[in-house]
């Protein structure tokens, strides 16, 4: 599950540190004390940052760093797109493997395909994710869907 | 191989586990270090769980068919057992319970309920310790929210250790029930349990000890501990799972009110009221977990058979060969007493900055099972700030390869990560 | 040998049960006619708990390694059969229990400890009926001292039906909950559900089913009972001891307290207070019966695998000629509905004055096994004046021929007594 | 266990019927409903007369009959010492084989001997007896020792 692009991510971790934004959450992961503090800053529906600190395992690490790759700069629609696939292929307990759409789509994050095989990892996997996803429902005063 | 004195003969006993054979991600023989969190089940105990349901399965107690008869006596014969192995001075003391768990939120609850002078109210104090089990801290925060009652706890020394020093203020005569961990899961410390009880007393609160990580690992004698009541739970003790027990003393099981209501656990039902049958029957309402208590009497003649003492000694020696090990290794910390002394046989450590997850993945993948996370002790990670720990812990069937594998994974484990 | 339409092949079935084998007193066959107590445990189940203990044993949830993720997918693995096996709109509806009277009271503590609209405190009532088992009386009792509450209950016709006729005088606006049996297991009963749950419905009480006598026997679906919680043991449907089950409305599930506080349910604690994790886990304190819940899911599926329809059909056909052979034995008064329609596989009857005990007792001797007593429902036998019954009850093993080796055992016990 | 001297208790029982005593006691066995009412009235410490009624199993009622014909005349000490033996034989688990002596002092009684192998029936054995312990307790003033 310890694919190269997960490890440099959590070695070199992308636009982390917490940054202005329009609304702030804080998940955690309790069986594993995964923490993430996550903001959005949005610009109309266009996501002009996700900036985020945290500690925790490789997993949750890289992802957060990946979301950031994937998210800063896309429209909310996009950004929506991309966080439901990335959400399928980690729930798929192993059993997709990502075509070319896929890998377009997602980028780096096609890495952490191997991870949908080791349930107790998948929630790491998803912590920023879910952050993002409830911070922007804050941010745009939509109601919490999580 | 590594020699240590008093080992146990592991390559005899390992035969009684059929787990201990399995082979892990093409070709990595198991390496189980997580006896804290559950420990594996021998032949003996398999055996006679499967005689109890090809043979003798039937509900208890209020048969006179021959299979009611066999499975009441093997059922109560379980409690006769257990009964010996906490040197119980009556085996009516006994209560057989689903976990240690329910063990511990049952004498919660029965305070809650109670009469004087056992009764927690708004006026009382609840006293626990910072190294609780989460299964012995939430079930007092819920009778302190809903009795209004106060909790309070000892905090815990650098070095793992609880810290007594306070202790005339923390149990006070407001205090009702001191409740405490014999050993802890997570720092492995052992508590003394003398001072603590002698206070206890001084002021007339009644206590409660967790031994879910003793009972498996050392002889236990609930007379000399002199507690009220004692928690265990099967799973740990090479027993099913689905099965715990609380002993407590006789006056007080008398004295305090049920819990669970229903079947079993009554003298006689009207729609108007009901009347309760004496303990341990009081406190096991509805079909008890017969085949799980008459696996953990089998159980218990197992351990016996190897004697709780050399286990405990088997133990020792590993703990004291792992601590030695675990501190050469760079960037090392452990959680918890740094020596063998006074202390079980789990091992917390963090290693670097490296995540537990991330340790005990790669553990994993070469065969080695060991915790990682807060292990349901919170509260321990707050107070040492750290997010989780990895943990080895060890049981009658480890041995001192098994702790070098472990040592090897984690040179492994840096340099993965380095 | 006798024919009846509707049977299951009982030949083959019977191979699956190895205690069916048992031989009794030099040479009896054993006659297992005890089965509303707890019904026998097929090797297909047995199977799979060894498995589950020679393979995969690790405590569920908190692991990383291998065993630990295959305990959780098994343990869990379990929770999705049980759901699809009683058609709960959800899996996390589901929730493992020790037994069907721990789930009893889990729903009565979480009423009490509930805030509005749940709360039952002394403006409020509960209602059951006379003819609960003492674990679905109990509880309430106890609810009811503790809260102040009212406790109302449905009294019962002379042929043992419930009596309904003041169904709006029983529960009325201050109605809080309404909990009844699906099946009686001492009248053999099966309830009229509908009418209860829309009058409870009317004045928004919750509807609570006592479907321990039910789940074995008939195909569950929760979603058409339209109840709010019901509740089931899996010692009776071919499962190990150690097990029940708990379903809820999630919406419920989600407003209502936790009851057992400790290790799986929580979702953070610190010393000074604790967040709760979602349902089921939220009501799963401590280790849950792991093995237990798997072998309960190899049950389901054992179920699954001849059908429940088919079962219900067999019990059916088996129970009518029960009837109507018992009918014809002198002195025996068949304490329940005397007809196979609206009613379960467990009779009860009374044979003159001869003690059931001395029934029993006789009974046992020539190899058959039936349960004598108040069996848990002592109301039922003051109700009808009577010490206790003798019960015979059938599983899906079960043939005509021990229904014929009942009635000739019968007549040996009136010879003997006579 | 169903020995012909219980079956002829049971079907012709001695003594049955209230009447006037100095302590009546009512005992029940939960697990089976047998039940029993039971006076005892003395005459110094010589057992004027046990008089019962009750409703039970066939080893219940023929208990107390049996206990009827044995203690009825005698003296406390004697009919403690009936009483005693007839509790350990019942708590035998079938262990005890009555000798001679046990014979002479338990007489009738010792026809329930095959019943101590029934755990579930002792206590229907042994109800009456523990009845008349209470009752003579309470008659003699003593306190409570069941
Ligand atoms: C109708 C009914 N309800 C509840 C129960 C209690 O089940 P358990 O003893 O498994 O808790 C039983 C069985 O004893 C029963 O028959
Ligand atoms: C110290 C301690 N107390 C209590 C428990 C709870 O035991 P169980 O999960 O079997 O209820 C455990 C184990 O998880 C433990 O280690």
């Amino acid at each position: 599950m310890y694919q190269d692009v997960i490890l440099d991510h959590y070695k070199h971790p992308h636009g982390r540190g917490l940054r202005d934004g329009d609304a702030e959450v804080h998940h955690v992961n309790p069986t594993c004390g995964d923490e993430i503090t996550l903001r959005v800053k949005y610009d109309g529906t266009r996501i002009a940052d996700v900036s985020y600190e945290g500690q925790g395992c490789s997993i949750s690490q890289a992802s957060a760093s990946v979301l950031n790759d994937l998210l800063v700069g896309k429209d909310l629609d996009e950004a929506r797109k991309i966080q439901g696939t990335f959400l399928e292929l980690m729930q798929s307990k192993g059993r997709i493997e990502p075509d070319d759409a896929m890998e377009d789509l997602l980028e780096d994050a096609v890495a952490f395909a191997g991870v949908s095989k080791y349930p107790a990892r998948v929630k790491c996997a998803l912590l920023s994710w879910m952050a993002w996803k409830d911070a922007t429902a804050q941010a745009l005063g939509e109601e919490k869907t999580a | 191989m590594t020699q240590l004195p008093g080992l146990l003969d592991t390559e005899a006993i390992r035969k009684d586990f059929p787990i201990l054979d399995r082979v892990l991600h093409d070709g990595k023989k198991l390496v189980y270090l997580d006896n804290a969190a559950t420990s594996q089940t021998p032949r003996q105990v398999l055996d006679v769980l499967s005689e109890y349901y090809e043979q003798h399965n039937a509900n208890v107690h209020r048969g006179v068919h021959v299979l009611a008869e066999e499975a009441t006596e093997l059922y109560e014969g379980a409690r006769d057992k257990v009964a010996a192995f906490i040197n119980a001075p009556s085996r009516d003391e006994v209560i057989f319970t689903k976990n240690a768990s329910e063990s511990l939120n049952l004498v919660a609850n029965m305070l809650g309920w109670a009469d004087e002078p056992y009764r927690v109210d708004s006026d009382t104090e609840i006293v626990i310790t910072e190294m609780e089990h989460h299964s012995n801290i939430v079930p007092w925060q819920l009778l302190a929210q809903r009795t209004g009652a106060k909790l309070k706890w000892f905090g815990l020394t650098d070095d793992g250790r609880l810290d007594l020093s306070r202790i005339d203020e923390i149990i006070t005569p407001k205090t009702k029930i001191v409740s405490f961990v014999l050993v802890s899961n997570i720092l492995g410390t052992l508590n003394p349990v003398e001072e603590i009880v002698r206070r206890a007393q001084e002021v007339g609160a009644l206590v409660l000890i967790d031994a879910s990580q003793a009972a498996p690992h050392m002889a236990l004698d609930v007379q000399a501990l002199q507690a009220d009541f004692v928690a265990f739970t099967g799973h740990k003790m090479c027993g099913p799972t689905g099965i715990g027990v609380l002993w407590g003393r006789a006056g007080l099981l008398e004295d305090l009110p049920p819990f669970l209501g229903g079947g079993e656990m009554i003298e006689t039902v009207s729609m108007h009221s009901s009347t309760y049958a004496p303990a341990p029957h009081k406190f096991e309402a509805g079909t008890p977990p017969i085949a799980q208590a008459v696996g953990l009497g089998a159980a218990v003649d197992y351990l016996n058979s190897i004697g709780m003492d050399k286990i405990a000694a088997h133990e020792h020696a590993l703990t004291e060969y792992a601590i030695q090990r675990l501190q050469k290794v760079p960037d090392l910390r452990i959680i918890g007493p740094a020596t063998a002394e006074d202390r079980g046989a789990a091992i917390s450590f963090t290693l670097g900055d490296i995540h537990p997850h991330d340790v005990g993945q790669v553990l994993d993948e070469q065969g080695i099972a060991v915790r990682v996370g807060h292990h349901c002790a919170r509260p321990v990670c707050l107070r040492y700030g750290i997010p989780a720990t990895t943990r080895a812990s060890f049981y009658l069937y480890s041995t001192p390869a098994e702790v070098d594998a472990l040592v090897d994974g984690l040179e492994h484990v840096r340099n993965f990560f380095g």
